[in-house]
């Protein structure tokens, strides 16, 4: 299996199907693949960026920076993968940052009660032991799997909602989502009346373990995003279901009439968006420790804005995990480097809007350039 | 569907019309086709041909009328439906997604796949071979791993030619295929056409070229205005009757 | 019996802040049992937003209105308005001094900025660097947190460093990322003070950057002094993971509130200022709160 | 001069050049125009929603209460018919929201500046008197004048640097506008530190009259409306611009090709869109009294919604003044009628959402049944 | 630009190349076009006929080579400069709209303008009635008020081909303006390019119908992979030597 490229543009075949066209001579290594792609430049972007900051700060580069750097921006690269996928077949999802809030929500509420005795199907789970406290009366970790599998199981009908509005009805991808952006924080808010709520119970060691964890000093979301990343390429480049969605986002009449299952492929890619925006919620929960009501509020701004740094094009038909990723590591480095560089507040903003500019406007220059 | 008894036609539409708005774009035509048959369509811009393809291949449904494939009055709802009983079609616009590869679209919806353990991947290098096989039966130079929106025209219709090249289909539908393409690609289609007439496979072919369509058919059907005016064995014409049909100059025949 | 209906106007309803004061404010309606709360506010911090559903209660002409003040020139023409249609209005948590409000119920900003800056120098006189993590620069009751916290540690030997405050948007999540972000710019630095319970409404994102600076905290070489009283804040507070705590009485206000404006309704007449007061919370009487 | 269609769908042309073709019948009204657009059977829904929200409170329909609506729509109507030309030439402006409070903000200082004995250039418009009172020096209204026209120019300034990047540089409209949001919102901060600025001065009555004045009843930003939504009919159908910003959203290589100056247009058109935010945003500040620096905080979305509710297509090509109004009245009419509804303020997130999709989808069922 | 000189071509290309990444699409072409001279260009697909046509007329810039236009060396960096001096393109996508109606598209860049007082509004009945005349012209069933997504492949093309009617070019270039036209508006089509030729306008057809070529050139031209294989007065040469250079049977005539 070959490296997967960031845009469809093809690897150079094998010489032996070369050899009839006399036209065409080695494409150098600069025009093909991810070398060609935004993605890259933008990449050379952030390079430069790290070493500015590295100057501005001399902590910058410390590992425990680099580790809450690594924490910060998995946070919102896991549901920015998903979105990804979206985005490809030329949709659009605003609902991530809520859904990242509803998911995070069920998953703690469910979690407390079911292992708070007395209330619904917790006897499954827990019973009281004679001294009054709550004894696990299952396989330890059973309530954290069924509550992590509730907060997704809402992700996946959020995600199909989504998607059979957009594929089946055929509505408008940006009013769908904007109104689910609605619905489904004002449910967050009538769930908890306003609250939010806490991960509870014995399990929520286990859970906190998972999250706030880390190996080797690798934080463990970072290695959740680096596993869905490999499999995202995968997916995007080696499987049939990865075509269509490319080919969805190329030409979706081509693709309709060509035999692709476009109204499938499109509820699957809500479908992956969402379930990826919920386990983003989750893990951040964990992280948190608590699932406020107006967690991630706009977030999907930042999402969106991630993927497209990265390379991924609104219009349709082009993007990856790669871009993805360090759309997210930009946005992160930039929000880090100036708090370290005691930039004013004020001025802050500012920064960010000017290098989130300056860093794809690289690929640009590239474009002119070579 | 099973396979077509022989005598019976193919494909069999009854008083096939179509509104679009105020458009009439089809209206009352009935038309028949038998296994191995080759029957050319013929009219004027706008005449209707297209859309008398489309609706036989499931892009949008008929106004009025009916559709008998292999004996079974049919209603495809979708593309898919149309392919998966055996109809083939290369469209006047080429369906083809500007940001794959000329091999992915000729793939499109049909990849070829591997395992690896218990992952079903794509094969991509089996599908870049018989692409360059494909585009090298149709003399096209063609090559399998260049983006389509780098192609030329005549790049173009070549793979939306080839992509008919892999199924079994039972009715092929042309619409213009030769339209872009260059003097030696054209012989190759025509005796493509041949080819498939005598594996037993009907095919309609749609074109404004009078040699094409007398080369190649049986029979020649003539559209004017949504209507069908001439439905004639080739060897009872001639082209300059169709013209005149084509034209109006000649009511019906 | 006549029965009223206020309608108690939040900055913002994503600030869990103002559901405390919610809480008050319906318990209180329910014992008067002649009263309704109605609680709408703009789900952000936006001014505009905040004089629109002003408007929409005038015609929905509500009995009363207690509004926590999201922009003063705006609010206080909103105010007119309201008070012009004949309904009774109050501010509370952030004052319109100037308009026709009848009542402010709440804290001075200012003074709870100030008795932030008094609790750190209490606790640690031989000063240092510090450091202010703000919600959003456009609220005015933060900013003068701010200004409290700067003018009663002026003079004594803390220094605030460059880049403060941050402001966290009242996104939990940021604020402690900008905490870690903070200690990492300048590892010296001694203390933190959030002018509000942002980043303790991630309890364990908190936690881990308290724990991950354990040993200077049990040295006194990092000291955490954190604005509000939530419960979850006290426990935290309880357990070690801060210095002390100041926090105003957001359901007392929202009690206050309602009892304000009932008797503006009967005709009463009520002082200009009620102040909630401050809870100074430390070790030593936390416990006493939480119970 | 025909009626304006909503979307470039044509009308029948006159009788004379239809004869030659005999397969062309009379195309039915709801076929046609307006009726056959989203436009149409949003403005369906949105009647059905008054009439159940007139039923829901019987303060609904109080001239009191239609005055309110009318006013805050106008509020963020017209930048609304700003941002519908960026989208129907297939681009977005994701600084509306930001420039809104900028542009308001430059507009009350240069008003309080000016109007301020000892600011710098105040000499030239107000001095004092004997008394120790302002008196204004110049003509009555001319600091008003000079101060909108600042707050103009700065929203200018920032629609051609948008246009420049997205036209000229060919960076994504939606990185160079999210860039944007980012820094306008900045300097917004850094220029008043923080605390916005209210309009004052001898001048400040007229703001206010031209802000908060009606005319027999019809609020003034109303009228306002009213009068930019005709000039946007006419430019829109009937100049060779807005022919052009419509061939940009529909073919934007062919527009290209055919001799259409394709970035000047865009610019143009990212230029109008900043201008009407400005504005936009002048007029709210003339109505809360003050322009604080958080004013319109992610209006954007609103407005984007708005535009797509009613119509304009965010892929490019379609969109109209009538479209425009008709979802922002939508959106007012679902934030007001909740509230009069007295519906609980966590359902109302909900209940919004809701209505959004329903909206929408009245035209997809259009668009099956016909 | 001033009038051309007797004698003088009004084109006239030098070395021109162009690469896209690996792919020599143009190399090394030499070319000149006199006042009324119509000059065929033929050649396989992908022999890069479109992308000489779109370098002359500034879609993009050679990577080698020169342009001298009317007798002076030209840079164009965008379509428009190339318009503005008298180019006139059909393009083989056509370059249209899809969203705008036929009429709309043929005067999409010139629209015809009218006074009312002040206001310089859009003529959009002038538009209609003269599209409606340039497509009886062409003997073309389209009609001035349709949207051009709604119009069929014939239709589409004659908007593009009515659009180089309205100015007063000295140079037209048609890529394969009858790929989809039918037979009637094929010999328009041809019957205009030799009206096009009285008026001492340069035309450059490309084309891949051998008969067409041979009726109104006075030269044909043969591309192969990039490179220019013949340039011959259309009487000193064949369809049969033409074919063979174009599918390279023949190097260079
Ligand atoms: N979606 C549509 N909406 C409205 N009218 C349409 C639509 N599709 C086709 N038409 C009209 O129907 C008529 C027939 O079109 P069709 O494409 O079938 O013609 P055709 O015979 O294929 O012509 P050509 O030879 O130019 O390809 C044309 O007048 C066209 O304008
Ligand atoms: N933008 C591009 N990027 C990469 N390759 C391109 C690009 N445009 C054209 N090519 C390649 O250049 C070659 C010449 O293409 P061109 O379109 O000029 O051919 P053509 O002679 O017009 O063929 P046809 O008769 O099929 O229209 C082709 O191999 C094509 O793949
Ligand atoms: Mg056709
Ligand atoms: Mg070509």
């Amino acid at each position: 299996m070959s490296v997967p490229s960031e845009t469809p543009v093809p690897e150079t075949a094998a010489p032996d199907l070369q050899v009839t066209f006399t036209n065409v001579g080695a494409t150098r290594w600069w025009h093909r693949g991810v070398f060609a792609s935004q993605t890259a430049y933008v990449t050379l972007a952030l390079l430069a960026l790290i070493v500015v900051m590295s100057f501005a700060s001399p902590y910058f580069l410390t590992e425990g920076n680099l580790q809450n750097v690594a924490k910060n921006f998995s946070f919102i690269a896991i549901a920015t993968l998903g979105i990804t996928f979206v985005i490809i077949t030329g949709g659009i999802d605003l609902s991530v940052g809520s859904l990242m809030a509803f998911a995070a929500m069920i998953t703690s509420m469910v979690m407390t009660s079911l292992s708070t005795p007395g209330l619904p199907l917790s006897s499954l789970f827990v019973h009281l032991a004679a001294d009054g406290k709550t004894v696990v009366a299952n396989v330890p970790g059973l309530i954290l799997i069924v509550s992590v599998l509730a907060g997704l199981a809402v992700s996946l009908v959020v995600g199909l909602v989504n998607g059979v509005c957009i594929a089946v009805i055929g509505l408008s991808p940006f009013v769908t989502t904007l109104g689910m952006l609605s619905i489904v924080r004002g449910l967050g808010y009538v769930i908890s009346n306003g609250k939010g709520s806490f991960p509870g119970g014995p399990d929520a060691v286990y859970f906190y373990a998972l999250t706030q964890g880390d190996v080797a000093g690798v934080p463990a979301p970072f290695i959740y995003l680096i596993a869905l990343a490999l499999v995202m390429a995968l997916v995007l480049h080696h499987t049939a279901f990865g075509r269509h969605v490319f080919a969805i986002g190329g030409n979706e009449k081509a693709a309709e009439l060509t035999g692709v299952s476009v109204p499938r492929a499109k509820i699957e890619v809500y479908v992956i968006g969402a379930l990826a925006a919920g386990l983003q919620g989750i893990i951040i929960s964990g992280w948190l420790g608590s699932a406020p009501a107006n967690m991630a509020t706009s977030y999907e701004l930042n999402v969106i804005a991630a993927a497209v740094i990265g390379g991924a094009n609104l219009a349709g038909g082009i993007g990856g995990p790669l871009g993805a990723i360090v759309g997210c590591v930009l946005l992160e480095v930039i929000r880090n480097g100036l708090v370290l560089a005691q930039v004013n507040s004020y001025w802050q903003q500012t920064l960010v809007g000017v290098i989130i500019i300056a860093a794809v406007l690289v690929d640009r220059v590239r474009a002119r350039l070579l | 569907m099973g396979a077509v008894a022989a005598g019976q036609p193919i494909l069999e539409i009854k008083g096939l019309g179509k509104q679009f708005g105020a458009i009439r774009a089809l209206q009352g035509v009935d038309l028949s086709i038998g296994a191995g048959e080759v029957v050319g369509l013929m009219g004027d811009n706008g005449a209707g041909k297209s859309t008398l393809v489309r609706i036989i291949a499931g892009n949008f449904p008929p106004s009025q009328g009916t559709i008998h494939f292999c004996g079974r009055e049919v209603h495809f709802h979708r593309p898919m439906d149309s392919r998966s009983v055996g109809i083939e079609v290369v469209y006047q616009d080429l369906a083809l997604a500007n940001n794959l590869t000329a091999a992915a679209n000729v793939f499109l919806g049909r990849e070829l796949k591997r395992n690896f353990g218990p992952l079903v991947l794509l094969d991509h290098k089996g599908m870049e071979a018989r692409a360059l096989e494909l585009f090298r039966e149709l003399r096209s130079e063609t090559r399998p791993h260049d983006l389509v929106k780098d192609m030329s025209g005549g790049q173009r219709q070549a793979v939306a030619i080839a992509r008919t090249r892999l199924s079994n289909a039972k009715l092929v539908m042309m619409d213009e295929p030769t339209a872009a393409i260059s003097v030696r690609q054209v012989e190759q289609v025509l005796s493509l056409i041949h080819r498939l007439k005598e594996q037993g496979i009907a095919v309609m072919l749609i074109s404004h070229r009078m040699p094409d369509i007398f080369a190649v058919c049986d029979r020649v059907v003539v559209m004017r205005r949504g209507e069908k005016r001439a439905d004639k064995p080739v060897g009872e014409t001639s082209p300059e009757e169709v013209t005149a049909l084509i034209t109006g100059a000649k009511e019906a025949a | 019996e006549t029965k009223y209906r206020f309608a108690i106007v939040p900055k913002a309803m994503n600030n869990p802040f103002f559901d405390v004061a919610r809480d008050g404010c319906l318990k209180r309606a329910k014992e008067l049992g002649n009263v309704e709360c109605i609680y709408k506010g703009p789900v952000e911090h936006e001014p505009a937003t905040q004089a629109q559903i002003i408007q929409d209660f005038i015609t929905q002409k509500v009995d009363g209105l207690a509004i926590s003040v999201a922009d003063v020139p705006s609010m206080t023409k909103s105010i007119e308005a309201a008070a012009a249609a004949g309904i009774a209005v109050i501010t509370f948590d952030a004052d319109a001094p100037g308009s026709k409000r009848s009542a402010y119920i709440g804290t001075n900003n200012k003074d709870f900025g100030l008795a932030l800056g008094k609790q750190l120098a209490q606790l640690k006189p031989e000063g240092g660097k510090y450091a202010i993590v703000s919600g959003g620069p456009g609220a005015k009751n933060l900013a003068e947190r701010v200004d409290g916290v700067r003018e009663s540690l002026k003079g004594t030997k803390w220094v605030e460093v460059a880049g403060s405050p941050t402001f966290c948007n009242d996104d939990p999540a940021l604020a402690v990322q900008q905490m870690s972000d903070l200690r990492t710019a300048t590892p010296d630095l001694g203390a933190i003070v959030p002018i509000g319970g942002w980043p303790m409404f991630a309890p364990e994102g908190y936690k881990a950057f308290v724990n991950k600076n354990r040993k200077d905290i049990d040295a006194g070489k990092l000291t955490l002094v954190v604005a509000d009283t939530l419960k979850m804040q006290l426990e935290l507070l309880r357990d070690g993971y801060s210095n002390a705590l100041t926090g105003q009485r957001p359901f007392e206000m929202g009690e206050k509130a309602m009892d304000t404006l009932l008797a503006l309704k009967k005709g009463e007449k009520v002082p200009d200022v009620i102040y909630t007061g401050l809870d100074l919370v430390t070790k030593d009487n936390v416990a006493k709160l939480l119970n």
